[in-house]
C-alpha cells in the first residue's frame, strides 16, 4: 500500500508491506523491516532494522506521535486521500478556520470586542488566565466578527468556541 | 527541634521540603484545595487538611484557614514554600503572633525586601549598586511615563509585591506603555494579591545572576555562590546553572560580599537569594532579594553538598550556622531545567491534561524535584510547572551531557511540556559555549523552535511505520468487535424469527 | 574514542552503563534473549539484537552469538558489565583476537584473579596477607575434608570461577560437608558454568570491606577508598556505604596500598575491586578480587565525584588517568540498598510476577540505578535484584535518614521486595551504631523479621477500613453489573413472551 | 456491622458505620473517621482523622496490603465467619497441609524422595532453581508421601504441586 508521510517539515512517500504480521517499509531511497511489540497502551517499543525507538502514540489525536522522547506531528496519507487532496479537498478545512476555540480551560479575563467588529489578522481579541499566566489570543484571520459566545469572568473548558469571525 | 511542621504550599516544592521534614524525623502536615485532594503533596505528608476551593485565592492564600490548621494540628512551626504566602508580611506577623514560627526571615526583612521598590530605596542607602528605576510604585501613568522616557525606553515593569516573572512587561516605546502597565499590574494582583508594579531601565546584554546566602539569627551570614539564571522566556527562568560560565573568582567574591551585605542591611535571617544584573562590561547592579527559598536552589545544594531546606529549618529553630564564609567549598557543575505543562511551539501556552505516560530519568548524578504521577491530571488553577530536573557533573560540559542524556530519557505523555524545549536550549552551540545573556531566547528563538519542528528521515519513517501498525490494530479490533456485535445480532434476529414461527 | 558500545548484559547495569556512552557520545547496542523483547535496556539503546532463548545459556552466556552481533553491527568496544560473561577469559580473548575493545582488563588479569584459588596462590608471592584455605580447587571430597578439619570449622566453601555470593556454602562440621561441597558445586556450575569450588577458612566477626582501584594502560593505578559491605543474607550483599565506619584513616592508607599491589601484581589495567576480609583487631586479609565493574560502585562514585563507566572505558580508549592518589578527595557519606525481588520473610524466595505499581523516589541525594517500570513482568529467568537506591548526604547519620526516607517513599506493587527489610536493617540500632559485621543478618534475623511483620494499631484501622470499603465498592460494583444483567435477561424474556404471545 | 480486624500479630474488633459515602469506625478505644479516595486501580489515598495514609490492595488476594510502603497482611472477618471460627471451622484449610507448592516457577533440579518415602517435618524434599539461586524445600509435616507430580529436570510454574504428603 503506498502512503505519504507528511511531518517535520517535509513528507516522504513509502510502501508498506505487512505480511504475517511483519512490517516492511520500503522509499525509493531506502527498506526497512520493523518489529514492533507494544509496551503500555499506546506505547510501542519499535526495531526498526534494529535501530530501537519507543513510540508513543497520542490517545486522543493518532497523528501526534512521540518518538525517544520527541514531539512528532504526523499525517498518514493513503493513495485516497493523497488523490483528493490533489483535487484541492484538502482546503475544506480552512472554511471554519474563523472559529476561535481555546486551546486551554480558563477564565475569560477580558474580551476586547463586540459583536460586528471588524478585525485584522493577529489583532487581540481576548484574555485567558490559565496557571496564573494571562494569554492573550489573538485573530487567526481578518473578518467580521459574528459571534461571542462567553462573558468576561465566565470561566470555560478546553475546546470551547469563543467568537466567530466571518 | 520541632516536632511538626505546616508546608503551606503545594506540587513539587511542598514535597521538597516534607522530605526534608522526614528526614529530620519531623512530622509534617499538608493543606489542600478540593482538586488537590490526590495531589502528591496530600499523599507523602503524615497528616492532610482540606483549606478550600481550587482558586488559590480561595485556599493556598487563605491564611487564616491555614494558621488555624496549623493552630488545631498543634504544629511548631510553617513553612511556605515559595510563591503563595511565602513573601506575604501579614502571614508571618500572624504566624508569629500566634507562637508558631515562621520558616522565614523576620517580617520587617519581608516588608523591606519583598516590596521591590523599598527593597530599591533601602539598597541606595548601600555601597551595592542598584539598577535605575522608580523608586516608587506607578500610582500616575503619565508622570511614570516621564519617568521611563528620562531612564529611555526599553524599560522593565515589575511587580513589586513578587517575583518569578509574573506581572513583568518589557516596553519598548512610549506607546505601548500604558497598555503594558495594565496588563502587569491584574498579573501581579492575581499572583499576589498586590497590584502594584515598578519601572526599571532594562540592561542590554545583561546576565541574571543570583547569589544564594544562609543568615543565622547570630548574626552570622554566608553567601553559597552564584546561580546563573539567564536562560528565560516570558520573562521566566527555564535553565539555570552554577557556577556561571561568565562570572571569575574576582567578580564573585565581590558579588558575594555585596549579597552579604544586602542581607546585612535589612536584617536578613534564613536563606536568601540576592539578584543582580550583570553587564557585559561585569557591572553588576543590585536588583531584588527574593525573602524565600528559590525555585532554582537544588542546583547550588549540588555544588555545596547542602541541604537549604534543613539550613532554613535549623536556623529557624534558632541554631547558629555551621558553615563558615572559608567552609563553603563547591565540586563540580549543576544545571537545572524546569519541566513546565506548557507548549513551546505555541509560545509557551499552558497545558492541561492527563499524565498518561511518565517516565522520569534517574542515574548518576541526576535528580528530579517534581511532585507528578502517572494518571494525575494537570489543572488550570496553579503554575504550570511540573518539576525541576538537576543534574551535575564533574564539569560544565560533562554535566551538559548528562542533562542531555536525561532529557531524553524523559518522557511525559498526555500533555506538552517543556522537555524537549531544554533539550533544544542545552544542545544550542552557544548556550554549549557558555556565551550568553538573557536575550539568548528572543536572540535564537527561531533556530529553537526550528529544531523543535524538524524530524529526521528516519523517524518519519519509524512514527509513520508505527502510526500504520497501530491504525491498523485499532481498525482489526473494531472489525473484530463489531463482528461480534453483528453475529449476536443476528442470533438474537434467528431467535426472534424461530420464535414468530 | 569509541563510536558505537555493545553492552554484553541486561537489567540495572546494562542501562548504568548506557547511560554513560549516551553522555559521552558513544552509541549503545543492546543484545536480548526472547522474554526481554521489552526490557528497559533494549529500550534504552540505540540498536538491538535478539541473541536467543531465555535462559541465560542460550543467550547473555553465548558468546559466538554476542561476538557476531559486535561485529556485524560495527561495535569498537564491548562492555560486560557484571556477572555473565564479564569475567570470562576466553570471551574477553575472543572480543579482543577480533579487533574489538573489551571493557575490562586483560584476559591474563581476569585469569589470575578472576580464578580465586590461582589468585590465592598469585597474592601468595606478595606482601599482601592472605585468608588460610586450598590453594586449589576442589576434586578428592576427602582431601579437602582433611585440609577443611586442619583449618578448622567452620570453613567457608567458595565458587573457584565467580563472585556474588553464587556457589558459596558455610560448612560448621564434618558432617554437612560433603552435601554443602555438592551443591556449591551445582550452584556453580549453574551461574558461572564452572563447577570448581574451594575451601577458605571463616573468620569470626569479620568485615567485608573492599576497595575500588582503577588502573590504566599506562602503570598509573589508584584508590578510591573502601565500601564496607558486611550487610548480606544468603552470603549476597544487600546494603553497602563508604566510608566504612570500623575502619580509620591509618587501616585505610594500608589497605589502600595492599589493593593497589594487589592490582599491580596482576598487571591490572580498568576498574576493579580488591576485597578483604577485616577481623575485629582490624588484621585485614585479601579475600579476591572481582575484576569487573562492581554492583555497588555507585557508593563510590557518590562520595568521590568519579563515573567508574566513563572511566573504564577511558582507560580501555587508552586515555592515561587523570586521577592522582593524591587527588581523590571524598565528600559526605553513600549508603547503597540493593532492591531484590524476594520475600525476606519467606527466607528470600525469588518473587515473580508483575509490577503493577511503582514509585521510585527522588530528591535530594537519593540516586535509583534500575531496570524496571510499571505493567513490566518479572520472570524467573534471571538475577532477581531490581536495581539499587543509593543516598548521599554530608554525614553518615543523614545519609541513613536519607535513605529511610526514600524507602519509605519506593513501593513497588504485584511482587515481594527486599525495600521492608532494607528499612527494617537502617532503622536497626546495631546498625546505627556502625557497630556489626558479617554475622548482623543472622545475630539480628529475629528482630528484623518480627519488625516486618508488626504492625502498629493505627495502621491495623487504615487497612481494614480501606479493604471493608474496597471489598463493599467491589461488591457494589458485581451487584451493579449483575442487576444490569439481570434486567436484560428480563428484556429478553419479555421479548420473547410477547414473541411467544 | 461488627468485623475483626486480624494482622501484624494482634487483632482488633470494630464497628464500621457507612453513611452517605462516609466512613467511620470505632473500637473500645477511639474513633475515627475515614476520607477515602482512589488513586488508581487498587491505591486509595486515606485519611484517617486527616492522618494521612497511601493504601494499596493487592489484586490478586485482597487480603494483602500496603499502607505507606509497608506490607500488611490482613484478615476482615465479619460476624458470621467470627461464629464459623468460634465453632473450630477454621482449620478446614488445614488438612491441605501436606499439599506441598511451588512458590516460584523454576526448574526442579533435585528430588530427594521417591513416592511411600517416609518424612519427617523440616526434611528436604526437593531443589528448585529460580533466578540463578538454588531453593530448597522442606517438608511442612511429618508423613508419608503419597504422590509426586514432577520429575528432574522439569520446569514448574508457580503454585504447581510438586509433593503430597499424607
Amino acid at each position: 500500500m503506498r502512503y505519504e508521510i507528511i511531518g517535520g517539515g517535509k513528507s516522504v512517500e513509502v510502501d508498506f508491506l505487512a505480511e504475517d504480521g511483519k512490517l516492511e517499509i520500503s522509499t525509493d531511497k531506502r527498506r526497512a523491516s520493523f518489529d514492533i511489540v507494544s509496551v503500555q497502551p499506546g506505547v510501542y517499543s519499535v526495531l526498526m532494522d534494529n535501530r530501537s525507538f519507543v513510540v508513543g502514540v497520542g490517545t486522543r489525536n493518532g497523528q501526534k506521535l512521540n518518538v525517544n522522547g520527541t514531539p512528532v506531528s504526523l499525517e498518514l496519507l493513503d493513495a485516497v486521500h493523497l488523490h483528493l487532496r490533489d483535487l484541492g479537498w484538502e482546503s475544506m478545512e480552512e472554511s471554519r478556520a474563523g472559529l476561535v476555540n481555546t486551546q486551554i480551560p480558563g477564565l475569560i479575563t477580558r474580551i476586547f470586542h463586540v459583536r460586528g467588529d471588524e478585525v485584522s489578522e493577529g489583532e487581540p481579541l481576548f484574555l485567558i488566565e490559565a496557571m496564573k499566566m494571562e494569554n492573550e489570543i489573538r485573530a487567526p484571520i481578518s473578518g467580521t466578527i459574528i459571534k461571542i459566545s462567553v462573558q468576561e469572568g465566565q470561566t470555560v473548558d478546553k475546546g470551547t468556541t469563543i467568537v466567530e469571525i466571518e | 527541634m520541632f516536632k511538626k511542621i505546616l508546608v503551606a504550599n503545594r506540587g513539587e516544592i511542598a514535597l521538597r521540603v516534607m522530605r526534608t521534614c522526614r528526614e529530620m524525623g519531623i512530622e509534617t502536615v499538608a493543606v489542600f484545595s478540593e482538586v488537590d485532594r490526590s495531589a502528591p503533596h496530600v499523599l507523602f505528608a503524615d497528616e492532610a487538611y482540606l483549606i478550600g476551593a481550587a482558586p488559590s485565592s480561595e485556599s493556598y492564600l487563605k491564611y487564616d484557614k491555614i494558621l488555624d490548621v496549623a493552630k488545631s494540628s498543634a504544629c511548631d512551626a510553617i513553612h511556605p514554600g515559595y510563591g503563595f504566602l511565602s513573601e506575604n508580611t501579614d502571614f508571618a506577623k500572624l504566624v508569629t503572633a500566634a507562637g508558631i514560627v515562621f520558616i522565614g526571615p523576620p517580617a520587617e526583612a519581608i516588608k523591606t525586601m519583598g516590596d521591590k521598590t523599598m527593597a530599591r530605596q533601602s539598597m541606595l542607602q548601600t555601597e551595592v549598586p542598584v539598577v535605575p528605576g522608580t523608586e516608587d510604585p506607578i500610582e500616575d501613568i503619565s508622570k511614570a511615563r516621564s519617568v521611563a522616557e528620562k531612564i529611555g525606553f526599553p524599560v522593565l515593569i515589575k511587580a513589586a509585591g513578587g517575583g518569578g516573572g509574573k506581572g513583568m512587561r518589557i516596553v519598548n516605546s512610549a506607546e505601548e506603555f500604558e497598555d503594558a502597565v495594565g496588563k502587569a499590574q491584574r498579573e501581579s494582583q492575581s499572583a499576589f494579591g498586590d497590584g502594584r508594579v515598578y519601572i526599571e531601565k532594562y540592561l542590554e546584554e545583561p546576565h541574571h545572576i543570583e547569589f544564594q546566602i544562609l543568615a543565622d539569627q547570630f548574626g552570622n551570614i554566608i553567601h553559597l555562590n552564584e546561580r546563573e539564571c539567564s536562560i528565560q522566556r516570558r520573562y521566566q527562568k527555564v535553565i539555570e546553572e552554577s557556577p556561571s560560565p561568565f562570572i571569575d573568582e574576582a567578580l564573585r567574591e565581590k558579588m558575594g560580599e555585596a549579597a552579604v551585605e544586602t542581607a546585612r542591611s535589612c536584617n536578613y535571617v534564613g536563606a536568601g537569594t540576592v539578584e543582580f544584573l550583570v553587564d557585559k562590561y561585569k557591572n553588576f547592579y543590585f536588583l531584588e532579594m527574593n525573602t524565600r527559598l528559590q525555585v532554582e536552589h537544588p542546583v547550588t545544594e549540588m555544588i555545596t553538598g547542602t541541604d537549604l531546606v534543613a539550613e532554613q529549618i535549623l536556623i529557624a529553630a534558632g541554631e547558629p550556622l555551621t558553615l563558615k564564609q572559608d567552609d563553603v567549598k563547591t565540586t563540580g557543575h549543576a544545571v537545572e531545567c524546569r519541566i513546565y505543562a506548557e507548549d513551546a511551539a505555541h509560545d509557551f501556552a499552558p497545558s492541561t491534561g492527563q499524565i498518561v505516560l511518565l517516565q522520569i530519568p534517574d542515574g548518576a548524578g541526576t535528580r528530579f524535584d517534581g511532585a507528578i504521577r502517572q494518571g494525575m491530571e494537570i489543572t488550570p488553577y496553579y503554575d504550570p510547572m511540573l518539576g525541576k530536573l538537576i543534574c551535575w557533573s564533574k564539569d560544565r560540559n560533562s554535566a551538559l551531557n548528562r542533562c542531555e542524556r536525561a532529557l531524553r530519557e524523559f518522557y511525559i505523555g498526555g500533555i506538552e511540556t517543556t522537555i524537549q524545549f531544554c533539550r533544544s536550549v542545552i544542545r544550542h552551540p552557544a548556550f554549549r559555549e557558555g556565551s550568553y545573556d538573557t536575550h539568548f531566547y528572543s536572540l535564537h528563538k527561531e533556530e529553537l523552535l526550528a529544531e523543535l519542528a524538524s524530524s529526521s528521515d528516519e523517524v518519519l519513517l519509524v512514527a509513520g511505520g508505527t502510526l500504520f501498525q497501530h491504525t491498523e490494530q485499532q481498525k482489526h479490533r473494531a472489525h473484530h468487535d463489531s463482528s461480534k456485535q453483528s453475529s449476536k445480532s443476528k442470533w438474537l434476529d434467528s431467535r426472534a424469527e424461530r420464535n414468530h414461527r
